[in-house]
């Protein structure tokens, strides 16, 4: 009886319930988007840093974090090559040997990291290819080419086809040396990382330092990435003890810090509007149930108790609150949906955002449902809790002070 | 009694002069006007052992020249230190480099001695105030602390001294919160003309992450005695005497 | 007061055309007590409204002291209502977040009354409607009777020249309705208000001294 | 007229007190809320360009052409004495500072780092910019015999330095000769800018000149400005008494500073529109039954000749009143609560590694501006008046016949 009440109130006043529908249904839209563009900058600012060079997860001799010399390798890298070629939830992979050497141009030397990489494997995994700012990017047969960061190239005053002296040591601490020239030149608008690095084809490199078939660490690219601490434990369990899996969270520390202060920052604004999306909410509800009070009176009159005009009153916005924040979910979803595939272009952002290393102008949207979920039912909460004072105070006038009300 | 005391600041004063001695006598024998020397460097480290083998022509303390014999693949490099610069030439690029401060410290050829040991001319006389520790017949045990301006890391070194060959034992060095860092042994002493001095020397550092590491330094020919040409002190020798 | 020729239609030129007044021509003087009747839907409330410029007429001209009042702009005419007219509503015609003093001031305040005629007024009125006793009071707290007293007071307070009443007793008893009337009478004689009922009550009928009986919006009878 | 319109309105109000205080309230929490938020971050960032500028680039630096790429000594500014005369002759000019920096290598018995020492004078850069209350260990003192040093907070802790801890710092010195000088830590200072707190050792400017070899000479000329309007008008004028040097303002050192306070500026403004969008809904909502359920005592209203002018004002104050009253206590609860976070600031010391990437200190103490609560104003106000537009014209539209004849109800 109540049930039917409830819903022929809703059907019946069709204004009254299309406002509170379209009230909640905007909220919530408007909270899932704004949640998804902010959780969609910060993975496109993780993902630029990530991507730019230090990849989603490394695989390296544990103590290697600590100590980053020889003494702690991948002795064996086809072993590891091996488990990471059978393991179906990593998309590429590659090794890395990075060592720190001597450069030396004609006039000026720079201590430097030098990395061995695979080319044509390093342009799916990182941005190096596509940070190329003068010259070309190597290729898989190269020997003595160098690709070298801009400032770097700026401090040893050097340029395409220059040669470069290396001098190093190879890894059974016998000096390495070798002759360089500049094939390339990037940017990728990290200060520190375009002053201090340059690249060589690894399979040359190994012959110089002495390093084939070892590595430093391997870099990993999983097919999803999105949940890094399961897919690096899942990772770690195949590996032989003495190696880890460490995922973009720990090699980047600071970074997800940062983006975490942010995000309390962004809560704390979303609290905000909660707490308006609260009221207005409670005041529709509130006049809503204002406007109706002769017609509540008359119930009341009729014989139905206080408590049978709150369970009506709940029934009706829990019909109408699912309605709503079920549509709105969907509209919020389909949006974030929409720009995580093609994603808002704000120009300049990337210039701005350089420091931080942000390389794209684009930002998406991040659509997950979890997060998606408990966004709607956050809403969904508010607007039931929205009713309870409302409610609470018209069962407080008695059925006739009700029906005289004006 | 004020007796007494004359006589105990006397003998401390005594004391003071005597570790003096001990170390100017120490580095005089260490150090001669010209040195010639052949030495192999036996390095341990985590990752196993390797073997270096050196020759290394000197005059006095702030002039010195080193060309790398063995492995084969690091022959013919050579180092040169003039005062406080040091240059390397390494024949495979036909290169001289300048080693720039950046790189001072870092390892020696994968030794636990750092470029930076090889250039200091770090003089316990200069930089260090001496005090005797202890005295037993022929043996002293010296305490190093630096002077307040030396550019030095140490927050001690404590020297075994062998005073009547003038040669040193074990040197052990101490941060400047006196703990240990790092241990230097000598061994095999041996008169080559008109020095005496320790064949063997083993460097062991301390530090937790390092238990593993040693480096052994043995000389195999020494000579102080020889004259040697100018020639060997001038960037030219890096290439000249590569070969 | 003059009407003359007043047409009233509503929808003009559609299909739902509905002629409510048709060519009536009427005058009221000073200090009558008329009521205007008729059945339901004859167009006496229209009548009622047009009088009080609450309504145009379709064609027509309305005079007041020989001045055409049917030509007035809605700011003039709203002047107008509010200096010369005092309005009777069937029910709920007060201010509710006003109290009843407020209310029956509410008019002499808009005209910028002094507060001691105001007050003296509103003791005046309370007096011979027999509310004093409620005048702290909101319009919600008292009964129906009570506030349509309350609301001659307020039309009559500016004295007006003219009160129109729309049906002012549909929502009472008959014992409330026969002391409304005994009261808007009393002030009829004493303060000589020209009073336009628009009522088929029976007591109202029997109170009046003209009683005009309107017929699918035309004047069948003048008495 | 206005009078009786505002007696009504402000009865109308409290006659609705529930509807009236759940409007009330929804603007003073919101709004306090925004005024919080927006204080913080003013004070995020106006806490990061000032230790900025105190700590380093002054409002306007000086350098020569190609030092700042370069970091050579072999760019200096020699000699000071005659850059600082000249500096002299400009009147807004209230302090400046000499700073002499060279890159190399710091050194303990265990470990060996990249560093920069630059030599100062610690009068001078208390002068400047307070620098003494950048200490979190230690003292504000070179020591006796200039022996000292000051040290920034994350190379100490890196280097595992203490106060009195002795350390060796290895540099070229101008004749390109290698150089070690010793040092013990006096004090150790946290700057929040990663440069200083990183890589720097302060030492005072006599002993890093013999050390450097040099006389005379500098890196980096900082200077403070007495006004902000006029620091542009000071750097032309350097401009042209000194065409040779390089003379930026901070912001132009610092760019990133400038962009993050104008995202955060864009951020509050979205954030202001959003809340008020919908807090003007809820205004809206409150405004729109309120007018409709007395349709008939304004038709009333209107019917005994109350002009509409009144009726509309009417309608305005009791927006404006639940505007007005709402702005009131929440710029008060704002005040207070951006008076605590002024004053004790907000501990965010679980997240300290985070803002560090910021370049902020953990506490941050939050800024209050008078133009908050002027925006703040503007927001409510416009929010309000938004909110009654719609329910004006319904009373626009009516004819008070029609509703006392009950057909519009």
């Amino acid at each position: 009886m109540r049930f039917t009440l409830a819903l022929k109130n809703i059907l019946k006043s069709k204004g009254r319930s299309l406002t509170t529908l379209l009230l909640s249904l905007f909220t919530t839209t408007l909270f899932i988007v704004y949640v998804a563009f902010m959780d969609g900058s910060h993975h496109q600012i993780i993902k630029s840093s990530v991507e730019i060079y230090t990849g989603y997860a490394h695989v390296n001799l544990k103590g290697y974090r600590d100590e980053s010399d020889y003494g702690n390798l991948i002795e064996d890298a086809s072993s590891i090559d091996e488990i990471l070629r059978n393991d179906t939830s990593i998309k590429t992979y590659a090794p890395r040997f990075e060592t720190y050497a001597l450069l030396s141009g004609d006039e000026k030397s720079v201590g430097s990291m030098i990395v061995g990489i695979i080319p044509s494997k390093e342009e799916k995994l990182s941005k190096l290819a596509s940070s190329l700012s003068k010259g070309e990017y190597l290729n898989d047969n190269d020997t003595n080419a160098i690709y070298i960061g801009i400032k770097l190239a700026e401090r040893l005053k050097i340029t395409i086809g220059s040669q470069i002296a290396m001098v190093g040591s190879s890894i059974d601490y016998s000096i390495a040396a070798d002759i360089f020239t500049v094939k390339g030149i990037f940017k990728t608008g990290l200060f520190d990382f375009d002053a201090q690095s340059a690249f060589v084809n690894k399979s040359y490199l190994d012959s110089v330092i002495l390093s084939d078939n070892k590595a430093t660490y391997f870099t990993v690219d999983f097919q999803n990435n999105d949940h890094i601490n399961k897919v690096t434990s899942a990772l770690q369990a195949k590996l032989p003890s003495q190696y880890e899996a460490v995922g973009w969270d720990s090699l980047l520390s600071s970074l997800v810090q940062a983006m975490l202060v942010d995000s309390i920052f962004g809560y704390i604004s979303i609290s905000i509007f909660f707490l308006v999306i609260f009221f207005v909410v409670m005041i529709f509800s509130y006049v809503n149930i204002y406007t109706r009070t002769r017609e509540i009176g008359l119930l009341r009159a009729l014989g139905l108790t206080s408590k049978d005009i709150f369970i009506i009153l709940f029934i009706e916005i829990l019909l109408l609150a699912t309605v709503a924040v079920s549509i709105g979910a969907i509209i919020g979803g389909v949006i974030a949906h929409h720009y995580e595939l093609q994603p808002i272009v704000i120009d300049g952002i990337a210039e701005m955002y350089k420091d931080y290393g942000l390389v794209s102008d684009e930002v998406p949207m991040h659509f997950d449902l979890f997060t998606i979920t408990w966004n709607a039912l956050t809403i969904f909460i508010l607007n039931l809790l929205a009713i309870v004072y409302p409610a609470l105070k018209i069962n407080k006038l008695t059925a006739t002070e009700a029906m005289r009300y004006v | 009694m004020k007796y007494l005391f004359f006589l105990l600041l006397f003998s401390l004063t005594l004391d003071a002069n005597e570790a003096q001695n001990i170390i100017k006598k120490l580095e005089k024998n260490l150090r001669g006007d010209y040195m010639y020397g052949t030495m192999k460097m036996i390095v341990t480290s985590k990752r196993g052992q390797r073997t270096v083998k050196i020759e290394s022509w000197s005059k006095g303390n702030d002039k010195s020249f080193i060309k790398i014999l063995y492995p084969k693949k690091d022959k013919g490099i050579t180092f040169l230190k003039l005062d406080t610069q040091m240059w390397q030439y390494i024949p495979k690029i036909e290169r001289t480099i300048k080693i720039p401060s950046s790189m001072m410290l870092q390892s020696w050829m994968g030794s636990d001695f750092t470029n930076d040991d090889m250039v200091k001319e770090s003089s316990f006389e200069e930089d260090y105030h001496t005090k005797l520790l202890s005295k037993r017949g022929n043996f002293a045990t010296l305490e190093l602390i630096p002077k307040e301006d030396a550019a030095v890391v140490w927050g001690k070194i404590i020297i075994d001294v062998d005073i009547k060959n003038a040669a040193p034992l074990k040197e052990t060095f101490y941060d400047d919160r006196m703990k240990k860092v790092r241990i230097l042994t000598f061994s095999k002493i041996e008169k080559h003309g008109s020095h005496t001095i320790p064949m063997i020397m083993e460097l062991k550092p301390l530090d937790a992450n390092k238990k593993k590491n040693s480096t052994k330094v043995i000389y195999e020919k020494i000579d102080f005695d020889t004259h040697i040409d100018a020639s060997y002190f001038t960037k030219h020798a890096l290439k000249r005497y590569s070969r | 007061m003059k009407l003359n020729h007043i047409t009233k239609t509503f929808y003009p030129d559609s299909p739902k055309e509905v002629k409510a007044l048709t060519d009536i021509n009427l005058t009221f003087n000073k200090g009558e007590f008329t009521t205007l009747s008729g059945e339901s839907g004859s167009g006496k409330t229209t009548l009622l409204n047009i009088i009080g410029g609450l309504d145009s007429a379709t064609s027509g001209q309305i005079f007041l002291d020989d001045e055409e009042i049917s030509a007035y702009s809605e700011k003039k005419m709203a002047k107008l209502r509010l200096q010369e007219i005092g309005f009777i509503f069937q029910a709920y015609n007060l201010i509710h977040v006003l109290t009843v003093r407020e209310n029956i001031g509410f008019i002499m305040k808009l005209l910028k009354f002094e507060d001691k005629e105001i007050e003296s007024r509103i003791l005046e009125l309370a007096s011979i409607l027999q509310i004093e006793n409620i005048l702290e009071k909101l319009p919600g707290e008292i009964s129906g009777g009570q506030q349509q007293r309350v609301a001659v007071a307020r039309a009559v307070a500016s004295r007006p020249k003219l009160i129109l009443a729309d049906e002012p007793t549909a929502n009472l008893d008959s014992k409330n309705s026969e002391r409304l009337m005994d009261m808007l009478r009393t002030l009829n004689e004493k303060e000589h208000v020209t009073v336009i009922f628009a009522s088929h009550d029976k007591y109202v009928l029997e109170q009046s001294k003209r009683i005009i009986v309107l017929d699918d919006g035309v004047v069948i009878e003048d008495r | 007229m206005y009078k009786i319109a505002k007696h009504l309105a402000w009865l109308s109000l409290w006659r609705r007190k529930s509807r009236s205080i759940m409007v009330i309230l929804m603007i003073a929490l919101s709004l306090s809320g925004l005024l919080a938020i927006q204080g913080l971050y003013d004070g995020m960032i106006t806490h990061m360009i000032n230790t900025t500028i105190r700590s380093d680039s002054g409002e306007i630096s000086l350098y020569t052409k190609e030092y700042r790429l370069h970091k050579s000594l072999a760019y200096k500014l020699s000699p000071v004495s005659k850059i600082e005369e000249k500096l002299s002759k400009i009147k807004e000019i209230i302090s400046h500072s000499v700073r002499l920096q060279q890159e190399g290598l710091i050194a303990t018995a265990h470990k060996s780092l990249g560093a920069n020492i630059k030599g100062i004078s610690l009068e001078k850069e208390r002068d400047f910019g307070n620098f003494d209350t950048f200490i979190t260990q230690g003292d504000y003192s070179f020591g006796k015999h200039k022996k000292e040093a000051l040290i920034g907070a994350t190379l100490a802790k890196k280097l595992h330095l203490d106060i009195g801890s002795r350390v060796v710092f290895t540099a070229q010195d101008a004749d390109a000769e290698i150089n070690a000088i010793s040092f013990r830590i006096s004090g150790i200072f946290k700057t929040g800018n990663p440069a200083l707190d990183e890589y720097t050792v302060f030492v005072s400017m006599e002993k890093i000149s013999t050390f450097l070899n040099l006389k005379e000479s500098a890196t980096q000329i900082a200077l403070r400005i007495q006004n902000t309007e006029q620091i542009k008008q000071v750097q032309k004028k350097l401009q042209t008494m000194l065409p040779e040097l390089e003379i930026l303002r901070w912001d132009e050192l610092y760019p990133l500073l400038i962009q993050m306070q104008e995202m955060m500026q864009i951020f509050n403004l979205a954030s202001y529109m959003i809340v008020f969008i919908v807090a003007a809904l809820g205004i809206f909502g409150v405004m729109l039954v309120s007018v409709l359920e007395r349709l008939r005592e304004f038709s009333i209203m209107l019917a005994i000749g109350t002009p509409y002018k009144m009726v509309r004002n009417q309608i305005l104050l009791e927006a404006t009143f639940l505007g007005l009253i709402g702005f009131m206590v929440g710029a008060l609860l704002g005040w207070i609560i951006l008076l605590y976070m002024s004053t004790w600031g907000v501990d965010l010391r679980s997240f300290e590694a985070g803002l560090e990437t910021f370049g902020l200190n953990a506490i941050l103490i939050a800024d209050i501006q008078y133009y908050y609560f002027v925006q703040a104003f503007f927001a409510v106000f416009f929010a309000t008046l938004l909110s009654v537009i719609w329910p004006l014209r319904i009373l626009k539209k009516i004819k008070a016949i029609q509703v006392i004849q009950g057909k519009m109800l």
